[in-house]
């Protein structure tokens, strides 16, 4: 029974892991938290569910159209949300409210457009089949995705580290200033990192709609609050903290279900919140912030 | 004189009452520059201390609430030594975590009945009118007990507001005023100056909580139930939106920004689909254009020239 | 520098007074008591669950209503219009909308809100003004203690539960059962001790009682922990959503014991989501649309020719309800006296719906036979 | 015994800021701090008034140990400073920003501010006089309605150096008031300081304009690289080889 929940706790804290990735890129370059990250997740996976239902796509070629379209959604919250922010000398605390106003539009948006059922990815897609290795189980999906977040993990990191682009996104990370004076086009840096976020978050929201199959349009919500306590578990802006953080909270959600009482289960994630921010606030991965002066 | 005894308008004038002092409490934390997302949470304590009080204790209502909003305010200072290490976005986050946790406690606790709620909690309108009529004048004119007792309700919580009102432009003028102010323009120089920066932020993080407690226990006297639901992270983003879009500078602003946002549903009420989208919408296009919100301290002063010159032409 | 500062005030008071009388007198002039609405027709205001995470039930009850109404005015013997208003499942919302419905709209009687909670908050509003408001799926305990003007024809659970929990454990002989409730859901929290008191006058064990919340999409640790356990059946306390990923999870993980459900399985969604994993389901509802009944044959054949869809319960109750009410304006022979078609509705006996005999007792609940359903092979059937 | 510094060093991760920095500063003196850029002044008026704490060695006042006081604590003991990039309250008026260095020294809290009484009345009337006098010593004249924000540049570090005086310290740190400042100003900064010692008070300087500290200053202490390399009266230290070194750089012999 352990080895199962300890499978179970991976294959979820690998999805909170997939959607965190995003939030972690956004934050470690433009320091902001993109609280309107959730609501790509699900757009995502609306996106991911049209494509396979309505024009028979394969899964894998729905997977693409739902990180292209919520890249360009992407791009569009930047434009309209974000960048207005950067024109003027506002306090930090802009983007964190617009990005909330943007989170509720795409809700209630998505709740219009593609009505409040739950919908499903179709049998076939992937999902059905099982694995037994000895006393565990675990679903083809759930193996795809855990693949998938370490294989983006490690090349986000190498993409990051080694390519021109990547450095380019570092440097604006550390300082949008300095980044301009060096020549960098920061505004197409900025453009193309939430892009990559977003379609990270496109691509999480086609993977878990289809381990747990129902995709609906509150659904953007709560993870993306999971996904808010993993960034901040793992330490703003830390790629691998996120990855980690990830596996951490979801192991911790299914043992205190488990073994502690279920009923407390999401106050594990905002408890998560809380602690860390009192007692480590860079996390347990991030470097420390500077001083106060 | 119709309209006013209209009970559809008396109601809406009532929760725009209610929402008005729930923008003085996040205004409240906001004027030493600390954005607090916790309000939902103390108001959700504030409601269910005054409701489990005069339910299940007998207590009066007018004793109830303020200890609805003392509950708040003390659970505010154990949450808020801690916080107040933390600033701008890692405050937020923080006490939009903290909002979440109170949610959930209150989903399990025995006495706050789980997501059942609290329910037949006597009203504020008949709890009033039947102190009123035990001093002997039980009926005014010919209202019916419904008008009364709504017109009662309306008298008191303009009273309250009048009064935070009065409570914050005196304190604004104060010594007191003055240090929010200045922790609010930089903290370390407000340090440098003498100031005790965590005393003052406790003590705006305790009134905004007391605030917003009280508020809480108005509101479960209005809608005769409360549930873990009513306080969940949308209340959150509600009270946010009054600040944004009224404008945290004054104390006039969020007021504004509650009377607004309360009656928009009102007046959209044919196109009710598409109005949190507004909502939405609204905060982006408010923090893109207008971040100091619709009533600052600019316009204030445009305002006194512009009459001014207008006076003494 | 102290005048200026009350000056100031009272202005800013009375400013913001007439601004919102201003702001909403000027919507629309206030019918206050006026008989001009059409020629007889009886106003219902209708509040509903139309938009936001639950419209999916508010909308299933407007199609109900609409095509009662339909039929209805085609009979003639009644005419009746309904205004519907959104609630969004939010307490003062539900206030608000009755307010209105009762003050401007001056409607003769109310149908919804559609959650208990929403009852809860603005029931007592209708109550006061003296205005019948009946509720079609609020099935929470305590709805109608709230006054004399609150009516329900929704079955509550106390007497739908026991039945589906009687027939379980008589055909499978349960002995040690799991449950399963949304913590976070009132209907669900109300079933769920509903069904705890029915399993222990049947003398079930309950070996583990397991929480989850509305909106949560992964059940595999309380699945896992109940497997382990080795139970007869598990009983569910949910809405379809939760309830249908809980039944497939279970068949993932190898669970084939049956699941017995409260309300919330009774919806052709649950078979859509859950698909194979729904089979072995079984839930006690008022409402078969399989039922040989040519009233029920009839109301399905017309709601899929108009909606594309079979009813579920929601719809069925709502049809019901407009029905109910037809019948009650009928012996009142009054379109706009409240306090008589109140007095009309509470004496209604052995009237014939589409969810079976009802009539209302004393406290004005519904007196209903409620069947037990099975999901066999992807359709409800009546566990006999 | 005013300040005592007593083999004070700081060090920030690997980085030695400061290292065995010790000296006094007496009642009643003006104490110039110079060096090259970059020497750890500023930072030593971050221990001083304890913005950060010390890697090693003792700060004293007036005999009290200072070492772990957070930095309101030592400006109520009397220890007020100005910042060498400016941080005024910039949405106060000037007034407001005067009253609020009076802080640590008047009591009203919200109850009695809230119901305006007596002694609340009285307390605020005195401060805003005392504030009024300080604006006037510093030569800025009052106008709410103008943020201190957008007063011109000389007039915020005056109103800076006011709003410290507000604290009635009796030791005062300015920290390069003199920057950016043309010399007229200078000058009129030059009697400023003349008139804080002439009122009791003592003054530590950080400043680059050499004239200004040549013939304002008692004392000199000259820091180098984090290390106190010379100390004295002026006339000492302009012939002081080593700090001519530091200053100017030895000829290639």
């Amino acid at each position: 029974m352990f080895w199962q929940q300890l499978v179970n706790g991976l294959t979820l804290g690998s999805t909170y892991s997939l959607v965190a990735l995003g939030y972690t890129l956004i934050m470690g370059v433009l320091n902001i938290i993109n609280m309107a990250h959730g609501e790509v997740f699900m757009f995502g996976a609306f996106v991911g569910l049209f494509l396979v239902n309505y024009l028979k796509v394969n899964i894998f070629v729905a997977m693409a159209g739902a990180m292209a379209a919520s890249a360009l959604l992407g791009i569009l919250l930047e434009m309209l949300a974000l960048r207005p922010l950067r024109r003027r000398a506002v306090s930090d605390l802009a983007p964190l409210i617009s990005t909330i106003g943007v989170s509720i539009f795409l809700e209630n948006l998505a709740l219009k457009i593609f009505g409040p059922q739950s919908q499903a990815f179709p049998a076939g897609a992937l999902s059905g089949v099982q694995l037994q290795l000895g006393p565990i189980r675990i679903t083809l999906v759930q193996i795809v995705i855990l693949g998938i977040s370490f294989g983006l993990m490690f090349v986000l990191r190498f993409w990051l580290s080694k390519t021109r682009v990547g450095k380019a996104i570092r440097t604006t990370a550390e300082s949008i200033e300095t980044a301009n004076l060096l020549g960098i086009n920061t505004n197409k840096i900025i453009l193309l990192t939430v892009a990559l976020a977003s379609a990270l978050g496109g691509i999480a929201g086609v993977l878990v709609g289809l381990s747990i199959n129902a995709v609906e349009p509150t659904m953007g919500l709560s993870m993306g609050l999971k996904g808010l306590a993993v960034l901040i578990l793992g330490g703003m802006g830390n790629i691998t903290g996120a990855m980690l953080g990830g596996l951490i909270l979801g192991i911790a959600e299914v043992f205190t279900v488990a073994y502690g009482a279920s009923s407390y289960r999401d106050a594990v994630a905002f408890g998560i919140i809380i602690l860390i921010l009192f007692i480590r606030p860079q996390g347990l991965f991030g470097k420390r912030q500077g001083g106060r002066f | 004189m119709d309209i006013i005894l209209n009970q559809y308008y008396l109601q809406i004038v009532i929760f725009v009452l209610v929402n008005a002092i729930l923008g003085v409490s996040i205004y409240m934390t906001l004027s030493t520059g600390q954005l607090s997302l916790g309000n939902a949470g103390f108001m959700s304590i504030g409601a269910y201390t005054c409701a489990i009080l005069t339910v299940k204790a007998g207590f009066p209502v007018y004793l109830a609430i303020p200890i609805g909003g003392a509950a708040a305010s003390f659970i505010s200072l154990i949450i808020g030594y801690p916080a107040l290490r933390l600033t701008g976005i890692y405050l937020a986050i923080a006490t939009l975590g903290f909002g979440e946790v109170v949610r959930v406690i209150i989903l399990n606790l025995k006495i706050t009945n789980g997501a059942l709620g609290i329910s037949g909690i006597p009203t504020l309108g008949t709890k009033i009118s039947k102190m009123l009529s035990s001093f002997g004048l039980s009926r005014f004119g010919g209202l019916t007990a419904q008008q009364t007792s709504n017109l009662l309700v309306l008298v008191v919580l303009i009273f309250i507001l009048a009064f935070l009102v009065f409570f914050c432009t005196r304190l604004n003028r104060s010594r007191v005023g003055r240090a929010f102010a200045s922790i609010k323009a930089d903290e370390s120089a407000a340090e440098a100056m003498g100031i005790n920066t965590t005393y003052y932020k406790l003590l705006a993080f305790a009134l905004g909580a007391f605030i917003a407690g009280m508020a809480g226990g108005l509101s479960a006297h209005l809608t005769f139930f409360i549930g873990p639901k009513d306080f969940a992270y949308h209340r959150t983003v509600e009270i946010l939106s009054f600040a944004v879009l009224g404008g945290s500078d004054l104390i006039i602003g969020p007021i504004v920004g509650a009377l607004l946002l309360t009656m928009l549903p009102e007046l959209l009420r044919s196109a009710s689909e598409y109005r949190l989208m507004i909502y939405g919408a609204l905060m982006v296009i408010m923090m893109a254009f207008r971040p100091q919100g619709l009533i600052s301290k600019e316009t204030v002063r445009f305002w006194k020239r512009k009459l001014g010159r207008r006076i003494n032409q | 520098m102290k005048k200026g500062l009350t000056k100031w005030l009272t202005g800013m008071m009375i400013g913001t007074l007439l601004l919102t009388t201003a702001g909403c007198g000027g919507g629309s002039a206030p019918a206050a008591n006026s008989e001009s609405e059409g020629a007889g027709a009886a106003k219902i205001g209708v509040v509903a669950y139309l938009s936001g995470g639950g419209a999916a039930y508010g909308q299933s009850q407007k199609e109900g209503l609409d095509l009662a109404k339909d039929e209805i005015n085609a009979l003639g013997k009644v005419k009746i219009d309904l205004v519907y208003e959104d609630s969004r499942g939010n307490n003062t919302e539900a206030i608000n909308a009755v307010n209105k419905l009762i003050n401007k709209d001056n409607v003769v009687a109310l149908i919804g809100p559609t959650l208990s909670g929403e009852m809860f908050a603005s029931g007592p509003i209708a109550n006061q003004s003296e205005v019948p408001i009946m509720g079609t799926s609020t099935t929470a305990e305590g709805i109608t203690d709230i006054g004399e003007f609150v009516f329900r024809n929704a079955l509550p659970e106390s007497s739908a539960v026991p039945q589906a929990v009687k027939m379980a454990v008589q055909k499978y002989n349960l002995k040690k059962v799991a449950m399963m409730y949304s913590s976070n859901n009132d209907w669900a929290v109300s079933g769920y001790k509903t069904m705890a008191q029915a399993l222990k006058d049947n003398g079930v064990e309950v070996l583990a009682t397991e929480t989850f919340a509305d909106k949560d999409t992964d059940f595999s640790a309380q699945l896992t922990k109940i497997s382990s356990l080795k139970p007869d059946a598990i009983m569910v306390s949910s809405l379809y959503q939760e309830a249908a990923l809980v039944l497939k999870k279970a068949r993932e993980i190898g669970i084939t014991v049956p699941f017995v459900g409260t309300n919330g399985f009774n919806s052709p969604e649950l078979i859509k989501i859950a698909g194979q994993a729904a089979d072995d389901a079984i839930v006690a509802s008022p409402w078969y649309p399989g039922k040989e009944n040519e009233k029920i044959t009839k109301f399905v054949t017309d709601y899929k020719a108009k909606y594309n869809k079979i009813p579920d319960q929601f719809a069925a109750q709502s049809y019901d309800a407009l029905y109910i009410y037809a019948s009650a304006l009928e012996k009142a022979g009054s379109s706009t006296d409240r306090a008589k078609l109140r007095d009309s509705l509470a004496t209604i006996k052995d009237f014939q719906g589409v969810t079976g005999k009802f009539a209302f007792d004393e406290k004005r609940n519904p007196l209903m036979d409620a069947t037990v359903l099975i999901v066999k092979d992807g359709q409800f059937t009546e566990l006999k | 015994m005013t300040l005592v510094l007593d083999q004070v060093s700081k060090s920030f991760g690997g980085l030695a800021a400061l290292s065995d920095i010790s000296f006094k500063v007496n009642d009643g003196e003006i104490v110039g701090i110079i060096g090259p850029n970059g020497a750890g002044k500023t930072t030593l008026f971050n221990l001083i008034t304890g913005i950060f704490p010390p890697t090693e060695g003792k700060i004293s006042y007036h005999g009290k140990n200072l070492l772990g006081l957070r930095p309101y604590k030592v400006t109520a003991l009397g220890l007020a400073r100005t910042f060498q990039n400016i941080r005024l309250f910039g949405h106060m008026s000037p007034l407001d920003n005067v009253m609020v260095g009076a802080h640590c020294r008047t009591k009203a809290g919200v109850w009695r501010g809230l119901w305006r009484t007596p002694a609340q009345r009285k307390e605020e009337k005195s401060t805003r006089e005392r504030a009024q006098a300080l604006l006037q010593l510093v030569g800025i004249e009052n106008d709410t309605d103008s943020p201190a924000g957008s007063l011109p540049y000389g007039q915020q570090r005056r109103l800076e150096i006011a709003r410290a005086l507000a604290t009635e310290p009796e030791l005062i740190l300015l920290d390069e008031p003199a920057a950016g400042m043309n010399e007229s100003e200078t000058q009129d900064l030059r009697l400023l300081i003349k008139k804080i010692q002439m009122m009791g008070k003592t003054v530590v300087l950080i400043e680059h304009d050499m004239n200004l500290v040549m013939n304002v200053c008692d004392r000199l202490v000259v820091i180098n690289f984090g290390q106190k390399i010379a100390e004295g009266t002026p006339a000492e230290i302009q012939k002081n080889p080593l700090v001519i070194e530091a200053y100017l750089g030895r000829e290639e012999a």
